[in-house]
């Protein structure tokens, strides 16, 4: 069946983008932050991945793990260097900072090994069986699981953890949670971490399915969860989940009907629809401002 | 009366500018180069007003305005390459489409705040990429081939109506509503400010004047292609604007200028250039968050008044 | 009373998600009337404000403003109708001068269109030259005139509230609210703002409803009394009326009745 | 009054900003006059300098870099032989961010105040056009190593631009070398076509091939398009095996198609595919995989296995330079582009625009890596294109056909 194939597609290229969105929602949670440098960790984290295999001959699951080590450091240096400083600022100019950590970290990378891009070596197994007439391959399944694997971590912490407990009351009330005697800036520095590994560990996903990464491979998945993060309801994790895996769904069904060239168009247009009719998203909760 | 003397003679010292640097270029001593550079910087002043006027003033975060530059460089260039019309009147009729673009995007937009407009913004700007870049009458992915007709003239005067238009808006009941707006919506609305037709009329007229560069922009370049207009340019715009100043016209003039400048010169360094240009961005944003001119202007420096327009696009 | 009926609400009632922040509110101002609307804290006072102005619609009931129904209309329309208010949170335009603040509230006095505006056309300039004159009398009235230029984030926090009640006022009411007009006053600044109130209503022939915690305050210049508690009117009537109605003093000083 | 005051404030706001551009202007002025003065001693001095106006950052900055590394192993080669004529060649490399009007921008610094001989690129057909007035006016011509639109050359008048050259095929030439290959040699008569419809490159090459493919009788089942950038291209090659093709031509470059023949092979598709020159890179056997480029082809200039001599000698030294990377198409387009211009300076015994303008326009028969090449009377060069085969990863060499 060409459909059932076409949501296996989908649910592959989703679980992609709610794995980036994971981290800009919780970001964007926690302090306002459209972090637009966050594709950037992502494209990072491919490129560790990648060396860890194909440099170092780590497997799949040592150089994943490696990687979210690595961007996970990175993505609280990133927030100690750039944004704290700016936390009193006015939103826009931390927004103009997070483009300008972007564009740093995508032309450093070129500065240093070019902008040619790179193949990932094939490290999982190749073959594919046959699901009511879909062509699935083991590398889907197996990438699946490991997204929703680390999305139900995710959960686990910030629903069971003294830290992930801290981060929903900084992301409430940062007074409150200071006077609460909660470290306001570890617990930022936590959100930064988690976000960036989880991005890491969608890079070296990426890199296993689709083969290429390069230096500005961030770019385009970076807005696209950004997107499919505010479909879902910014600043909530099952919306950010929820909103990739449309977001995906969408992309390959447009596709499949022949719009291919459309498909970024649906993408936005979609996102203009629910932020009108639904302004914070499928699971976000109307807030009224206060008069 | 005094005041209209006054007017006329900024008017004067600036049309004798104007001259100075026309003849300087009909007699050669301006080389191609410099009337290149001085145009580019044109091109980006208005950009910078315009977006000045919707983000600066009436406070909407508007992050896909390279959409209307896309529209007023396309239709415009449809305009002189297709149907042979004068320059000037093609570079009317796209600002004009740009500013019907502005109200299209406007009017849905209004219901949102904050960072959802702006993601909206940067949508919409996305999708007219994508119109124009499935469009084959325009070139599609190609792009465009157009007349280079853009001439200092052509841009000073397009600097000189953009910057009159928007302050003289601005210093009127109209602009003191949109900064209202800003400032705070919900009192805006209570002292009887209609809040819906002011950010229309911000994002129409902001668009109106990114149309007029996207006019100058199309015919000064040879050619023009989709992907000039994608969020990267939004990005590029808004910068001049948040460095300048959020809410001073001034700022936003100057650091036009200073990056254009500063892009220009570091296209000798291709390598680090974009670190350089990005590291700058970081540091003044770090060291400097309100920007160059903070919300002031120019001439609140030459005067003792302790008055200010502008401020800061604040967390509602 | 021998006034026309200027304000009248009707049953008026407003859901936030499940909860109920105020119902059957039942109203009548008359014109020239100086009317108090207290009860205790999230009693829905400003709620009940918001609705009158347009910020929220209500979900059941009628709001008549001068034989208009304003239910649905949004907070210019019922400003432009004559209703304009101050805020307990004081929203002034931070980054605007002093003078500026009540000219945007002016806004309406002039007629110069944008076209004009931007041409400088003469109805520009005499547009705007009346709007400057009437802005700095509505200064003068309030005492602000020689803060002017200032930017009113800058004024100290007495005279941010009167520059609020100044500003209201410029946007030219029949019905003015103010909600909480002397909130964090000393009783010096109070006794001061209420001889302004009583000076302003007068010579704009206004009518007013004051939101205001400071019983006394209420007490000595209303002419009527509204008490909103948990969202519903509990009692209505004169100074003394309320003074010693037992549901008010209740509602108000829990058990201990120590007046 | 208050006009007054507003009046003052816009009119000085805007005083200022004419002042500034006033005065930018003045520098300018003066600037202009003393490098105008020393650098036309440019052109007769020691040095010749050769403009670059690449991709190097932005959307296609791996074509402009590969078009600059290939250009400067030339480049570097050259002076280590002793340059041209005895003058040492000096690059002068702009980066034009992947941006017509900053192509345009440089291609004016190029000319006015670098004064270079010529110019090298751009990369993209898009940012050759955006430079080729200037090339005109500045009498500067200017070369695209990869700009494979007709367009860049000539005028949709059919008028020829005369400085503007180019080094590699123009895309009518590989589209029906390829359909005539899938028609006449693989006799397979429903294809399909997948381009990349961000390159005028593709579209170009789509074209061509799908005019010469009903002009022999087959038929195209299905024609669907990608953007470049992209990375999932599951869902339109599940729809084009649905229209069961027997044959599918992928014009595009290696970044996209590699991936696209892997997760078409995933797919299940096993028919035969076809590109063009964009396919030649050797990142396009690590992205695809040897097993999926099995069965496909594609037209190139020359076969880096190509024992000859030329080309081992430039592979070697391309592998030499860049870290064992082995080149592919920008980088051999980029680097015989210096070696035409050198011919052509060497032809012209000047450095003057004109006199190698027409020694470019003269060329004939010059041995190049991508090719033996003639210019013809629309600035096309006419070289024999290759059709090459990949067989467990590597290019094969299938079939030569001349213009």
């Amino acid at each position: 069946m060409e459909w059932v194939q076409q949501l296996v597609n989908g649910i592959s290229l989703g679980s992609i983008y709610a794995l980036i969105a994971l981290g800009y929602t919780m970001v964007y949670g926690i302090i306002k932050l459209i972090n637009f440098a966050h594709g950037d960790v992502f494209m990072i984290g491919a490129f560790i991945g990648f060396y860890a295999i194909s440099g170092w001959g780590l497997g799949f699951f040592p150089a994943l793990l490696l990687a979210m080590v690595v961007c996970a450091i990175f993505g609280v240096l990133i927030e100690r260097i750039a944004y704290k400083r700016l936390r009193n600022a006015t939103r826009i100019a931390a927004l103009i900072t997070a483009i300008g950590v972007s564009l740093l970290i995508e032309y450093s990378v070129i500065y240093f090994r070019g902008a040619q891009p790179e193949a990932y070596p094939d490290v999982l197994s190749k073959s594919t069986f046959n699901f009511l007439g879909a062509q699935i391959s083991a590398q889907s399944i197996m990438i699946l699981s490991v997204s929703l694997s680390l999305m139900i971590i995710l959960q686990f912490i910030v629903h069971k953890t003294k830290i992930g407990k801290a981060m929903r009351a900084v992301s409430h009330d940062v007074e409150a949670a200071r006077l609460m005697g909660i470290n306001v800036d570890n617990t930022i520095s936590a959100t930064f971490a988690i976000g960036s590994a989880l991005a890491g560990a969608a890079g070296v996903i990426f890199g296993v399915y689709y083969t290429k990464i390069d230096p500005l491979m961030g770019v385009i998945p970076g807005v696209k969860a950004f997107v499919a993060a505010v479909l879902g309801g910014i600043g909530i994790i099952p919306g950010a989940m929820a909103g990739g895996m449309v977001l995906g769904v969408v992309e390959s069904i447009v596709s499949a009907l022949g719009f291919s060239l459309w498909r970024d168009a649906a993408a936005f247009v979609i996102l203009i629809l629910i932020l009108i009719f639904r302004p914070s998203g499928i699971f976000g909760k109307n807030t009224r401002e206060k008069v | 009366m005094k005041k209209s003397k006054v007017f006329w003679l900024y008017a004067i010292i600036a049309l004798i500018v104007y001259a100075i640097v026309q003849f300087m270029i009909t007699s050669d001593q301006l080389d191609m180069y410099y009337s290149n550079l001085l145009i580019t910087i044109a091109i980006n002043i208005i950009l910078a007003v315009s977006l000045h006027l919707v983000i600066g003033i009436t406070g909407q975060f508007s992050i896909g305005h390279a959409g209307f530059l896309a529209v007023g460089a396309y239709i415009s260039a449809i305009c002189t390459m297709h149907f042979d019309l004068p320059f000037p009147v093609a570079l009317f009729i796209g600002a004009v489409v740009a500013a019907l673009a502005g109200l299209v995007v406007g009017i849905p937009s209004l219901r949102l705040k904050g960072d959802y407009l702006a993601i909206a913004t940067l949508g919409f700007a996305e999708i007219i990429r994508i119109i124009f870049l499935n469009t084959d009458y325009v070139g599609g992915a190609a792009g465009m081939q157009i007349t280079q007709m853009t001439t200092w003239t052509y841009a000073f005067f397009g600097v000189f109506i953009t910057v009159i238009i928007i302050a003289n808006f601005t210093k009127s009941r109209h602009g003191r509503a949109c900064i209202a707006v800003r400032e705070d919506e919900i009192a805006a609305d209570a002292m009887g400010i209609n809040t819906t037709y002011y950010k229309v009329v911000a994002f129409a007229l902001g668009s109106f004047f990114a149309g007029l560069a996207g006019g100058l922009f199309s015919h000064n370049f040879y050619i023009i292609q989709p992907s000039q207009f994608g969020f990267l340019k939004s990005f590029d715009i808004l910068i001049y604007v948040v460095l300048g100043g959020l809410g001073s016209l001034s700022g936003a003039i100057i650091a036009a200028i200073l990056l254009t400048v500063v892009s220009m010169y570091l296209t000798e360094f291709p390598e680090t250039r974009m670190i350089i240009y990005s590291l700058v961005l970081i540091i003044v944003m770090l060291y400097r968050p309100s920007g160059l001119m903070g919300t002031k202007e120019i001439t609140d420096y030459f005067k003792l008044g302790k008055r200010s327009k502008g401020g800061n696009l604040d967390d509602q | 009373m021998t006034n026309n009926l200027l304000l009248k609400v009707e049953n008026v009632g407003i859901q936030f998600g499940g909860l109920k922040a105020v119902q059957g509110l039942n109203l009548e101002l008359f014109q020239g009337e100086l009317i108090g609307l207290i009860g205790p804290n999230g009693a829905g006072k400003t709620t009940s404000f918001n609705m009158l102005t347009g910020v929220y619609k209500p979900t059941e009931g009628e709001i008549l403003f001068d034989g208009k129904r304003t239910n649905n209309m949004s907070p210019h329309q019922v400003t432009k109708s004559g209703v304009s208010r101050t805020f307990q949170n004081i929203r002034l335009f931070k980054e605007l001068s002093v003078l500026d603040n009540v000219k945007v509230a002016n806004h309406s006095l002039a007629k110069h269109s944008i076209f004009s505006s931007v041409f400088r056309l003469p109805s520009f300039f005499s547009g705007e030259a009346k709007m400057e004159e009437v802005s700095i009398e509505f200064l003068k009235i309030f005492g602000l005139d020689k803060y002017k230029d200032e930017l009113s984030k800058n004024l100290p926090y007495g005279m941010q509230r009167r520059l609020e009640i100044a500003r209201a006022l410029a946007a030219g009411p029949k019905l003015l609210l103010l909600d909480e007009p002397a909130a964090g006053m000393n009783p010096q600044e109070t006794k001061d703002l209420m001889d302004l109130i009583a000076l302003i209503r007068k010579r704009f022939d206004l009518t007013i409803l004051l939101i205001e915690h400071d019983m006394g305050l209420v007490m000595g210049i209303c002419e009527r009394i509204y008490v909103l508690d948990h969202g519903q009117l509990i009692a209505d009537g004169t100074p003394e009326e309320i003074r010693n109605n037992p549901k008010v003093i209740e509602a108000y000083l829990g058990e201990e009745v120590t007046e | 009054m208050i006009s007054k005051n507003k009046l003052k404030r816009f009119a000085s706001v805007f005083l200022a900003s004419s002042l500034i551009i006033g005065a930018l202007a003045g520098c300018g002025a003066k600037d202009g006059a003393t490098s105008g003065g020393s650098s036309s001693g440019g052109k007769d001095s020691d040095v010749i300098k050769i403009g670059m106006n690449l991709e190097l950052s932005g959307g296609v900055a791996s074509y402009g870099s590969g078009v600059a590394a290939g250009a400067e192993l030339a480049i570097a080669e050259i002076n280590e032989a002793g340059g041209i004529d005895g003058k040492q060649i000096k690059p002068v490399k702009i980066d034009n961010k992947s941006d017509a009007a900053e192509a345009t921008s440089a291609a004016i610094k190029l000319a006015t105040q670098e004064k270079v001989v010529a110019q090298i690129g751009s990369a993209t057909s898009g940012n050759t056009v955006a430079a080729v007035q200037i090339a005109n006016k500045n009498k500067m011509p200017i070369i695209g190593p990869s700009a494979t639109s007709t367009t860049v050359t000539v005028n949709e008048d059919g008028s020829v631009n005369d400085y503007a050259f180019r080094t590699c095929f123009i895309d009518p030439f590989q589209g029906k070398i390829a359909a005539n290959f899938a028609t006449n040699t693989l006799k397979l008569k429903n294809v399909a076509i997948y381009a990349d419809s961000s390159s005028d490159y593709a579209k170009g090459l789509a074209k061509s091939f799908k005019e010469t493919v009903e002009a022999n009788g087959g038929k195209v089942v299905a024609e669907e398009a990608y953007i470049a950038k992209d990375t999932d291209f599951k869902s339109i090659l599940t729809r084009l095996k649905s229209k069961k093709p027997e044959f599918i031509y992928i014009p595009g470059y290696y970044e996209e198609v590699g991936l696209i023949v892997k997760q078409a092979r995933e797919a299940g598709i096993d028919v035969p595919l076809m590109g063009g020159d964009g396919w030649d890179s050797p990142k396009m056997v690590e992205l695809a995989g040897k097993d999926a480029l099995n069965n496909t082809f594609f037209t190139n200039h020359y076969s880096s296995e190509d024992p000859d001599e030329k080309i081992q000698k430039f592979v070697s030294a391309f592998k030499a330079e860049n870290k064992d990377k082995a080149p592919d198409a920008f980088n051999a387009l980029g680097y015989d582009t210096v070696y035409w211009l050198k011919d052509a300076i060497e032809r012209a015994g000047s450095t003057d625009g004109e006199a190698v303008q027409k020694a470019l326009a003269a060329t004939k028969d010059l041995p190049l890596v991508t090719g033996t090449f003639s210019v013809d009377e629309n600035h096309h060069p006419v070289k024999t294109a290759t059709v090459l085969e990949f067989k467990d990863g590597k290019q094969v060499f299938n079939s030569k056909v001349n213009p």
